[in-house]
């Protein structure tokens, strides 16, 4: 079993005490087992890698090398030259729709779902300009990704379906080795949005069989400014490379260039180094706490979590009731601001707004006079706040370094918050 | 209390009652901003005669900073010169508020004074 | 004026004293300033930027925020919006290839000059595509660019001149203010790569005048996985977003999104923010220096190196030999391997290599026995290798914390070595 | 003198004084093969009689890993079954250099190798 309180004393900024953090759907703390992996490589080997005749530089490259191997094997990939280093979930879902766009033509369809992060959206949007159709899955009542409505989506014109593995704000965890049956029947491309999954639980890309996953190290205990492409090497590489520049070419010449094998064709110019041993580091430590664990434990407490949050009144919270296809995040609002409508609020004779609604910023900076720390607003996925009705949520995220106190500290706040801004 | 939870509580209060909300009869200027983040909005309406501000009143939606401040701003344009809201400046009116807002909630607080500017210059 | 010595006891790696590091062109190593600063953010108010309604997020946005108004004065920019995070001086130079490049067609012409690295001529050579056509300056025979040959390229239909700012391999420094006049009399676009100027002399994008400029971190005692495109904000503002995804929007919907201010709207996803602050440190330790005595030193340095290679026989060295158009950058040969011709070979009666020719691999290695860390190879600069008629070079480069110790050093395992590879 | 200084010795007699440098008369399966990075090359020349390499020679231009191991290939394949040469792994071979080279230069210790392969290949 998972310790929560004995993870935390490795990480500084939560060992001292005054910080409640649950804030790790956006971004993790670190342990000081991964900040020793950066300085350590700093202080004895910092070089450039790949090309440099010396005993640091080889040291370097072999620290760089080995972290992908490390980083592969972690999500069940065995072949390391399927891991591209990229700067964040973000940009890995950029290098495929540059480079996996340049193949589609007007009128090919790509599928998403409502509860995509922007970050799985707006690359994909993008390829509108040159007739791409973007096709979006809906939710049902509990925010589960509504499985007849994507068979219906998906079609003859489907050239990618592109889902999270788990929504940052609804927490549910899709049934992503199903949807990539789903996609493959249709001859389609199957890529996942890992940034909530591969830091949260025990996963396999080999046998979700997905032919692209994508994450960020930040969200899993390793640094910003790294994170992971993996694909299916062999569809890598049928793709055109994506930046230009050193170290992804063969050869250059004045007319023209050929490419360097995989993975080095899609790592342009000097790579993260620090943050490719970083998040080996990152990795791990998890592996040592065990990802079987680490998903057990935010499986009760969430489970707990829910429990208590429904004795608060007037609390409504967003995603499935079952903690197992619910992750470490907790979407919610107190009382549900009405949508803003000038017509009816100009001739309205009283304030529309009543007691029980709180704004979700208010409940942040509240609670963050406690010492709390939650997200508020969008969460970068503002078609799933239209699609909920809201504006905005208030969102607690949580992982290994979490304790059901903690939970209990954010529903006790939550109390006084209420009662602090009661009309 | 400190200065600052002074402050605090006398944004509670505008936020819990807020001064001038509603429909401003006459009114001649006027301008609905949004902050695409978090929703909130502000529609401020200005009744102007020559170069006076002769009355002010809003409706919106969001969170206290957000509506308090545009209930504030009502009080303190009432029977001012347009000048006034003119030189009006964005780290001038923070400092009337008094609370300390991070730079995530700024655009919150300034949300009326954008609204209330715009609103003149449209009507010009 | 710089003490190198001094300097040294602020790099852990170098204290050590059983390395002698010159090869700073590739990547700096970092003082403990650095480091400590971003292990201080780690520990300290580690959390996602911007959008944070919690304490340590604000103080992260902040520290964020204050690093790129702190880099973006350092190479003389007033307004941090025309200063872009990015990976490294690769990337910024393929997000203007992207984005410039897709207001260009067919017979436009970019000009470049055979001194480029390959991130200043790779991602321009994508555009050849779309039928855009690459010019190249030539260099003359002390490795300077020729301006009579770069006049003779920049014509009618030129749009873009994108050239180096200081020659990696070469150490030339380009007159890059003369060189703005020159593209903007003709009304094109230019750009200064300045990854090797940024970190070894002053320097002030508003006197040079350039449209862009593009440099990295780990090249300037900073952290890798963080570089900086510059822009003239209303040049940068005409340009269409380069990645989607979170932070580069205001807002999105299920049929498009509206872009963010800049210049988070060239920011897409989790930055790197710890590289970030990690590289004000590394400017606030340049400063400190004093960038004059930076490039006084290296000059003075230069200066030294060049008379000691004098006495060397066999030993050929590239680029200018006035120091002060010559930047920390000693690339040299001994002895010259002439090109390998199949023919000739099989039809000679003996080897074609006579005793002095010492191969860049070997002098590398030999060096780095002696604990010398040399670069050998092409630099990633394999057209001006083809230009200058060699294979490789091996490189020697200098920065703040090099002495006139370390060069002589060198020059004595450069005698030993070609002793012990004499046929 | 260590095992490792022993070798590296022996690489830089090849180096100095290649064996089997020139051409192959008779030669009925080459190959060159090229490093970009670094241009080292190697043309390596087999002259095969049935399943027997019955001799072997290169020509080359590089540094001395890639030129000597050349040299100690082709001392190594005559006389020998093709067999012998198909079934030699590339960590086999760098074991038999007896040198460390790090990533960098074992394109550089595996040209030799890699070209005398493609040439049988090729031959067939
Ligand atoms: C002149 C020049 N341009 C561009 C680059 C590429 O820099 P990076 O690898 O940090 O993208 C380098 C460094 O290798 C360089 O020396
Ligand atoms: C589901 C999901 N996808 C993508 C992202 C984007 O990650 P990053 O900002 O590291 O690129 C996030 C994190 O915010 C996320 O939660």
């Amino acid at each position: 079993m998972l310790d929560p309180v004995r993870v935390a004393k490795d990480f500084p900024i939560l060992s001292k005490g005054d910080l409640t953090y649950l804030d790790s759907a956006a971004t993790t703390q670190k342990p000081v087992q991964v900040v020793d992996a950066i300085e350590d490589y700093y202080y004895s080997c910092n070089s450039n890698v790949h090309r440099g005749i010396y005993r640091i530089s080889e040291e370097a490259t072999e620290r760089y090398e080995k972290a992908r191997e490390n980083i592969s094997q972690f999500v069940g990939s065995r072949d390391p030259a399927g891991t591209v280093f990229v700067r964040n979930t973000t940009e890995a879902i950029n290098l495929l729709s540059y480079t996996l766009g340049r193949q589609l033509k007007a009128g090919d369809e790509i599928v998403l779902s409502v509860m995509e992060h922007h970050s799985n959206m707006v690359p994909w949007q993008f390829l509108r300009e040159k007739g791409v159709v973007i096709r979006y899955a809906d939710i049902d009542s509990e925010g589960r990704l509504d499985p007849e409505d994507l068979k219906s989506k998906i079609g003859r014109k489907t050239r990618i379906v592109s889902l999270t593995h788990v929504s940052n704000v609804l927490g549910t965890v899709n049934p992503v080795s199903e949807l990539a049956k789903m996609a493959h029947e249709a001859s389609s491309l199957f890529i996942v949005d890992g940034a909530q999954s591969v830091p949260h639980m025990p996963l396999d890309v080999k046998s979700i069989d997905c032919d692209f996953m994508a994450f960020s190290g930040h969200k899993m205990l390793g640094p910003a400014g790294i994170g992971v492409l993996y694909g299916k090497p062999e569809l890598l590489m049928r793709l055109p490379p994506f930046m230009g520049g050193g170290d992804m070419i063969r050869e250059v010449r004045l007319d023209g260039a050929t490419w360097n094998d995989l993975p080095y064709k899609f790592e342009a110019g000097t790579p993260n180094i620090e943050g490719a041993i970083g998040l080996s580091a990152a990795v791990d430590y998890l592996r040592n706490l065990g990802m079987d664990n680490v998903r057990r434990h935010e499986m009760e407490l969430m489970d707990y979590v829910m429990k208590r949050a429904g004795e608060i009144e007037d609390l409504t919270y967003y995603g499935p009731r079952d903690p197992k296809v619910h992750g470490g995040v907790f979407s919610f609002n107190i009382g549900q601001i009405p949508a803003f409508d000038l017509e009816s609020e100009l001739n309205s004779r009283h304030l529309k707004i009543s007691s029980q609604e709180l704004h979700p910023h208010d409940i942040s900076s509240y609670l963050d006079q406690s010492g709390i720390a939650v997200r508020a607003g969008h969460h970068c996925a503002m078609p799933l706040m239209t699609r909920l009705g809201v504006q905005a949520t208030s969102r607690a995220s949580f992982y290994v370094y979490n304790s059901r106190d903690d939970a209990d500290k954010l529903f006790i706040a939550l109390e006084n918050a209420k009662k602090a801004f009661a009309r | 209390m400190s200065e600052e939870e002074i402050s605090a509580e006398i944004i509670l209060d505008h936020y819990r009652n807020p001064h001038n909300y509603g429909k401003l009869e006459g009114s001649n200027a006027s301008m609905t901003e949004y902050n695409p983040i978090c929703g909130d909005t502000v529609h401020f309406q200005l009744r102007i005669a020559g170069t006076v501000i002769e009355d002010a009143k809003f409706v919106g939606r969001g969170c206290s900073v957000s509506q308090a401040s545009a209930s504030m701003l009502t009080d303190m344009l009432k029977g001012k010169p347009i000048e006034y809201l003119e030189s009006l400046t964005e780290s001038g009116f923070l400092d009337v508020l008094g609370i300390k807002v991070g730079p995530a909630r700024e655009k919150c607080a300034l949300l009326s004074l954008t609204a209330a500017k715009k609103a003149v210059k449209a009507s010009r």
